[in-house]
């Protein structure tokens, strides 16, 4: 049965291609290929009736943004979805630190639902819509 | 009695550890107005930021502060005698080493409230922010003596390495409350966050409402129907008993109400 | 032909490898051997990347321009002046060098001053400080470690030749590296694959494993083995996961829990329950006794542990973990440094003011509390009136609420190419690239000193950014100088002396 | 530049058997010259003054990898003790591990102005020299630990003295250092497996050697070397009681290797090497068998790591020690900190209390063995900072040594059960200006071969400190308080010929200088693909990356070294 929306796990964090994208430039196409993405189990991307590569909006309290939906390569991690660390995954990051400086980037609950009809905003694009710059 | 009340909306934080009855005791109007606080990095005077007005035909409490005090920094800090209102919200390590005397807050506090107290009494009427009654980093001496009461809920941390008083919260607390803890008594009428007295060693942690999680490395005792918070009050049980922290081989106490927290009956085959 | 540089040091991760042999020709890198597909990314590309910064930009009309360095280095003292609490952030993508000069700057403005560490291994520094911690530079490891625990990172992606450099993949005296037997497990498991292919076209019922079943294996026999073991444990599979002997899938946020429990059956205490954050307590048991066991064991840490719910208190029950396992063997754990010289910020703010990071000098003195003077909790409370980037990209990296506030206040960037941040800036700086441009200092994840090389000019005009800093910092003197002269014109007419620096 | 007399100051200048008589100092360029002309030099008023050469420190941890990790690991200790910005002065932090502008502040403030920085990681050398920059007003070296480097137990297990001189010569050079620093020699490569030793002659694993062998083998390579400092050793067995006896096996191992002329060796922070007792609960003061040993050789000097009763950071290169430290149990932190081939570290904060019975008789035994060595010239006076306590506690040491009243005060206030185990009440030896004078200044220089340091004489670093101390009128032993603040708060302070205290304020800040051995050997050490290759087994950073540059020291003074082999 496909679901309309997930309640998932966000977790954000390094990968390879992001570091490469990193440093080609964040303007890169590269950049923009393996950042704004969003990694999930095959099952949950079955439930969601998605297809590698279509776009979905991840939402958390602090805010909501459109990546493209990618399957995890290494393994199963059903309810846990991956954003690498950018400017996407800040979008929906809070600043709370607890006290000690560091915002909650991971391990907080998120909606992911498939927003065919979204686009995903390239960097200047995510600039201009969340800073006005 | 002194009023103080900001002249204008502080858009930078201000350090006043000198907005303590020590202090302003003995001292004219004029030359409470001539102490030196720093906004931002500008050296400024108390009269700079604050109207201070004397009214001495009253005599406690001896301080009042009326308005936003949420970015005013150590006030009351390591305060011995006398009182002060704040009616308002209080800013960061506000009655830090308080080592006697009362702080009233009406208001909300911020972080490290009644940090590393050792006597006197902070009520604060509101919520208060993490580290309340907590340490300074890398120091493991906490708060040692006196009384906490929270009338809201508090944030993480709060209690570390608590050695002696007693915090009362009548609302939820955070993550790792009594972290560390050898000494003392914190009573929680709400929720509880996980992981609440990690580390400790000693001294009472009272849960009366529902307890997010159990750290693993705690051991059933038994079940107590009532417990003792301080002199005057006694919390009414059953109450699971929780002995820990076994990793540090602590003999700390949690007391977990067992009406709010059935995910808890599994521990008790091991009693 | 051209010319060969060898040992350059890759200014990209907290690994810093040295062995970098690069090839320059005309003024450019074109050929870069033995480093990761990071360090080609940017050794090779992105460094003259058209995203390049060449010259100061100020934004007038909401629009950036460019402008001459003067114009912009007056433009960026003077705001720096005029604030009552500016926030100078960043500095891990610069030499200890420009760190050097950056807490003088901070100390003359009586500003805060914050590095990166403060999002990503703060909480680290935080918990050394509750704690201590036992720890050893990475030869020692590569050296003398048969067991190596990765927990809550994934090297292959973030510090990518860490495992072949320093642990489980390198030849050390005592211990051999395992990488042979890493490659006959990969050529087992791409035959079982193949005869699973087979299978399934011979319509044979193949029992594909469940996706949904995401239980915790049982610890494989492959542990008690002699040699070089290696175990991750992480909330989702990922690269290092699949070249390690034992994955162990662990809750998001139960790290604390997982750990608590391992104390307590490294003491040989009981627990009363059966499962911790998803794992059995028999498998964490089995896991303690090949710790206990092994002749020296390591344990890294990554953002795992220090961006998840608990944060620096994570990390200090890790330490307090291995430290309790020294007991009975000897036991190491250390953070997975990342970015850069993020390490070396933490190392020239200490031995200049005691405090690695989260400092406030509007006293007179350095004041440190992280949550007090962290740049995330100013920019969250909105405490500071103006902030200086340098060498970081919080543009890209902080929450958007922080970027947000910082917005509200003019904000002065330093950087060599057009990130987020520069993007975002009123006061934009070109630098150069440290580590490719400019030599200077940095230091390894390990707190090792390694002295960075210039391998091609810089494009005319760029400075560096101690040059920029610098230059801010004598503009700043200049400008206190004739406020304290107009303050004492004031006093003649019988006002107050209240500004006048410190 | 500037000329300056020093007008009618007592002057205490052991090294030129001046004890206290009033005269007039010369400073000309930087140097003490015979005489200046009064008209253009700056007259300093010194009547009724102390006037010694500038303090010399050989041994105080005030920089490196270790120090900053401590300084990392105790922001309760700085906020104790902020040190604000003036117009002149940079802002930092103290108490037991100051910040690098404070140190050396308040070395200067003290009229200290050489500091011997005894302990740096080979390959942590770039890190000491970066924060030794950082430190103003004082000249400073440093000691490279040498004692569990691969090479040197692979060629000391082979018998290869003359390939381990060369490499040692290398090695110094290649981390810009001043000495061979040898910590528990062995234990620190046992603890790499987290073992140690407990003997001269336990075998180290796996590399066939005792550390008698390493201890003789550098002390031979120290003198191929003509190394100007003998070797600076950490004796095995430290911190733990009944150890004095492995300290008097190890000065006896050196016996053979004295000449007649001047020491073979030093013996670090004795102190903590001059345990009595077989355990904890029958700890004693061994200072008695080691002053009596010293006394009867002279092959031997050593400090003593006075203990100052401060809530300190202790911070060694022995890991191992630092381990049993912390299993002894109240310690809220332990840091240990290997160093791949070379060496390890270990820190954790302390307090020393005076009603802690140990921690009192180790306070008693520093002072005893101040005071029992009859000769000065052979003992130093150290805290091994920031170990027994801040340096900026030597002026309560001198107090202690030269008062017998000081002493008693302190004691009368120590645990019960110390006091009856104290052999203080049985010493009556209170210390001259001269003799204080010796075992800061002109003692040390002599010890670490340091000739234009330590004292006045012509020709001398123009490097003096003017004290508010009247000898002519001060019975010092009675009045030890004010002689002990006129310590601690120098009137005058003179480094290379410049005034930098004045009425104890900093009134100018300028660099001091790092000292380095430039040690040739006639055949210089091999550098090629084999060694190479092995270096690059043994170490995770490449060769050419090694060495510390020019680039790393602000101001270098090299002294050439001729090896004799």
């Amino acid at each position: 049965m496909v679901e309309r929306k997930l309640r998932v796990t966000l977790i954000t964090g390094r990968t390879i291609d992001q570091g490469v994208g990193k440093e080609l430039g964040k303007g890169s196409q590269e950049y923009f290929d393996n950042v704004a993405v969003c990694f999930l189990d095959s099952g949950d991307i079955k439930k969601l009736g998605l297809k590698n590569g279509m776009n979905v909006q991840v939402t958390s309290q602090f805010g909501s943004v459109v990546v493209k939906a990618k399957k995890y390569p290494h393994g199963a991690m059903s309810g846990i979805v991956f954003i690498p660390c950018g400017i996407w995954a800040n979008v929906i990051c809070s600043s709370e630190t607890d006290s000690i400086g560091m915002p909650t980037f991971r391990g907080f609950e998120v909606e992911v639902e498939p927003a065919p009809d979204k686009p995903v905003l390239t960097l200047d694009e995510l600039l201009k819509q969340e800073f006005g710059k | 009695m002194i009023t103080l009340t900001p002249k204008r909306i502080f858009d930078v934080p201000i350090q006043a550890a000198c907005i303590s009855v020590d202090v302003f005791t003995g001292k004219s109007v004029e030359e409470i107005k001539n102490l030196l606080i720093t906004e931002g990095k500008e050296t400024i005077t108390l009269g700079d930021a604050f109207n201070v007005i004397e009214d001495s035909t009253i005599e406690m409490p001896t301080v009042v502060l009326t308005g936003d005090f949420s970015k005013v920094k150590r006030v009351g800090q390591g305060m011995k005698t006398g009182e002060i209102i704040i009616n308002g919200d209080a800013g960061m390590h506000t009655g830090e080493k308080l080592a006697g005397g009362k702080i009233v807050i009406n208001g909300n506090s911020g972080g490290w409230t009644g940090c590393e107290m050792k006597k006197g009494l902070i009520e604060i009427h509101g919520n208060s922010g993490d580290y309340t009654a907590s340490t300074y980093r890398g120091t493991s001496t906490g708060m040692k003596g006196g009384l906490i009461i929270i009338d809201g809920d508090v944030g993480t941390n709060v209690g570390c390495y608590l050695q002696g008083g007693t915090i009362k919260i009548k609302g939820s607390a955070g993550r790792y409350l009594g972290y560390h803890m050898s000494d003392g008594t914190i009573y929680v009428e709400k929720d509880c966050a996980s992981r609440a007295g990690a580390f400790m060693i000693g001294g009472k942690i009272i849960v009366n409402g529902v307890m997010e999680l159990m750290m693993p490395t705690f051991t059933i005792d038994g079940i107590k129907p009532k417990v003792k918070i301080d002199a005057n009050q006694n919390a009414q049980g059953p109450f699971y008993v929780f002995l820990g922290d076994l990793a540090e081989h602590g003999t700390g106490k949690i007391f977990v109400l067992k009406a709010t927290n059935s995910a808890l009956a599994t521990y008790e085959k091991f009693l | 032909m051209g010319k060969i540089i060898k040992s350059v040091v890759c200014p990209i991760c907290g690994c810093l490898c040295d062995d970098l042999e690069i090839t320059v020709e005309n003024n450019e890198i074109v050929k870069m051997k033995n480093g990761c597909a990071v360090c080609e990314a940017k050794m090779v590309h992105g460094y003259k990347s058209e995203e390049r910064i060449l010259e100061p930009h100020i934004r007038k009309n909401g629009k950036l321009v460019p402008v001459s360095m003067d114009e912009a280095i007056c433009k960026a003292a003077q705001i720096l002046t005029d604030a009552k609490y500016p926030l100078l952030f960043g500095w891990t993508s610069s030499s200890s060098e420009t760190q050097h000069v950056g807490v003088e700057l901070a100390e003359e403005l009586g500003g805060a001053l914050d590095n990166c560490c403060s999002v990503c291994h703060g909480p680290s520094v935080m918990a050394i400080q509750e704690i201590g911690i036992p720890t050893a530079t990475l030869g020692q490891i590569r050296h003398r470690a048969d067991l190596i625990v990765y927990w809550a990172c994934d090297p292959w992606s973030s510090h990518p030749r860490h495992v072949e450099r320093y642990t489980a993949f390198t030849e050390g005296r005592f211990e051999k590296s395992e990488f042979k037997g890493y490659v006959q497990k990969l050529k087992a498991q791409a035959s079982q694959k193949k005869v699973a292919l087979t299978m399934r076209r011979t319509q044979v019922r193949y029992q594909q494993a469940d996706s949904q079943a995401a239980t915790v294996e049982a610890p494989p026999q492959s542990l008690i083995r002699a040699g070089r073991k290696m175990v991750v444990f992480d909330v989702r599979k990922t690269m290092t996961a699949d070249v390690a002997d034992y994955f162990v899938k662990v809750e998001p946020n139960k790290d604390y829990e997982i750990f608590g429990a391992m104390r307590c059956l490294a003491l040989d205490q009981e627990l009363d329950v059966d499962v911790v954050g998803g794992v059995p307590v028999e498998y964490l048991r089995e896991i303690v006794n090949v710790m206990v066991n092994a002749e020296f064991g390591a344990i890294f840490f990554g953002l795992g542990l220090t961006q998840s719910v608990g944060r620096f208190r994570n990390v200090e029950i890790a330490i307090a973990l291995t430290r309790d396992l020294n007991r009975k063997t000897k036991f190491v754990v250390s953070p997975m440094r990342g970015h850069f010289n993020v390490t070396g910020a933490n190392t020239v703010f200490a031995w200049q003011t005691g405090y690695p990071f989260a400092l406030d000098f509007s006293q007179g003195y350095p004041q440190y509390n992280p949550g007090e003077f962290t740049a995330n909790d100013l920019l969250r409370r909105g405490d500071n009136d103006a902030t200086l980037v340098i060498s970081a990209d919080p543009g890209a990296h902080f929450p958007k609420s922080s970027v947000k506030n910082m917005l509200k206040h003019p904000l002065i960037t330093i950087n060599p190419d057009w990130n987020a941040i520069s993007r975002l800036g009123d006061v934009v700086f070109p630098a150069q690239w440290c580590g490719i441009e400019q030599a200077g200092t940095a230091y390894r994840m390990d707190s090792i000193a390694i002295s960075l090389k210039k391998v091609v000019e810089a494009p005319k005009g760029v400075p560096t950014d101690e040059e920029i800093i610098r230059q801010i910092l004598e503009k700043v003197r200049v400008i206190k100088a004739q406020k304290t002269e107009k303050v004492e014109k004031l006093d003649d007419f019988g006002n107050k002396n209240i500004a006048g620096g410190n | 530049m500037t000329e300056i007399l020093i007008k009618n100051g007592f002057v205490f200048d052991p090294t030129n058997k001046i004890d206290g008589q009033k005269m007039d100092i010369a400073i000309k360029d930087g140097r003490i010259v015979k005489k200046v002309n009064e008209c253009n030099a700056q007259i300093i008023d010194a009547s009724g003054l102390t006037v010694m050469a500038g303090g010399v420190d050989l041994h105080s941890h005030i920089a490196g990898s270790e120090v900053n990790l401590g300084r990392m690991l105790r922001p309760d200790d700085h906020v104790k003790d902020a040190v604000r910005k003036t117009a002149l002065t940079r802002s930092g932090t103290g108490y037991s591990i100051p910040s690098t502008y404070v140190t050396g502040y308040r070395y200067s403030k003290m009229g200290y102005t050489s500091v011997m920085n005894p302990s740096m990681a080979a390959m942590k050398a770039k890190h000491a020299h970066e924060e030794l920059n950082d430190i103003p007003l004082i000249d400073k070296a440093s000691f490279t630990l040498l004692g569990d480097w691969w090479f040197a137990l692979e060629n000391i297990a082979k018998d290869d003295l003359d390939e381990c001189a060369r490499h040692i010569a290398w090695m110094i050079r290649a981390t810009r250092s001043y000495a061979i620093k040898i910590v528990n020699p062995g234990g620190l490569e046992s603890w790499g497996f987290g073992r140690n030793v407990h003997s001269l002659d336990d075998q180290v694993p796996n590399f066939g050697l005792t550390p008698r062998d390493i201890i003789k083998g550098l002390a031979k390579v120290n003198t191929m070397l003509n190394m100007p400092h003998t070797i600076h050793l950490h004796t095995n067995n430290l911190g733990i009681p009944g150890n004095y006896k492995t300290t008097i096996e190890t000065m006896q191992a050196l016996e053979s290797f004295y000449k007649g002329d001047k020491p073979v060796g030093h013996i670090t922070h004795i102190q903590f090497s001059s345990f009595a007792g077989d355990n904890w609960a029958h700890f004693k003061s061994g200072a008695a068998e080691i002053a009596n040993y010293l006394n009867a050789h002279n092959h031997m000097t050593i400090d003593i790591g006075q203990v100052t009763f401060a809530d300190t950071t202790t911070m060694t290169a022995d890991g191992p020690f630092e381990f049993s430290l912390y299993e002894l149990g109240g310690h809220n932190k332990w840091v240990n900190s290997d160093v791949e081939t070379e060496a390890s570290g270990g820190i954790i904060p302390f307090e020393f209390k005076r009603k802690n019975a140990v921690n009192a008789i180790q306070w008693s035994i520093g002072l005893e063995l101040s005071l029992m060595v009859k000769d000065p010239w052979k003992v130093f006076m150290t805290t091994d900072h920031p170990n027994g306590g801040p340096f900026y506690h030597y002026p309560r040491v001198f107090a202690w040594l030269y008062s017998r009243k000081a002493r008693e005060a302190t004691l009368k206030n120590c645990n019960k059960k110390a006091q009856k185990k104290s052999l203080l009440p049985t010493l009556d030896r209170e210390y001259t200006l001269y003799e204080l004078a010796i075992i800061t200044r002109a003692g040390t220089a002599k010890a670490l071969g340091l000739k234009d340091k330590g004292h006045l004489g012509i020709g001398a670093e123009a490097d003096v400190a003017i004290y508010d101390i009247n000898p002519e009128t001060t019975d010092i032993a009675q009045n030890y308080k004010p002689v002990r603040r006129a310590f601690g708060n120098a009137i005058y302070t003179i480094k290379d010929g410049e005034i930098v205290v004045k009425d104890k304020e900093i009134v100018a800040v300028r660099p001091g200088r790092t000292i380095w051995l430039d040690v040739q050997t006639k055949e210089p050490c091999r550098i090629d693909d084999e060694l190479k290759s092995k270096f690059k087994k043994y170490w995770t950073i490449e060769f050419d990356n090694y060495p510390v540059t020019d680039h790393y020291i602000k101001v270098p003074e090299k002294i050439g070294i001729k090896a004799s082999v």
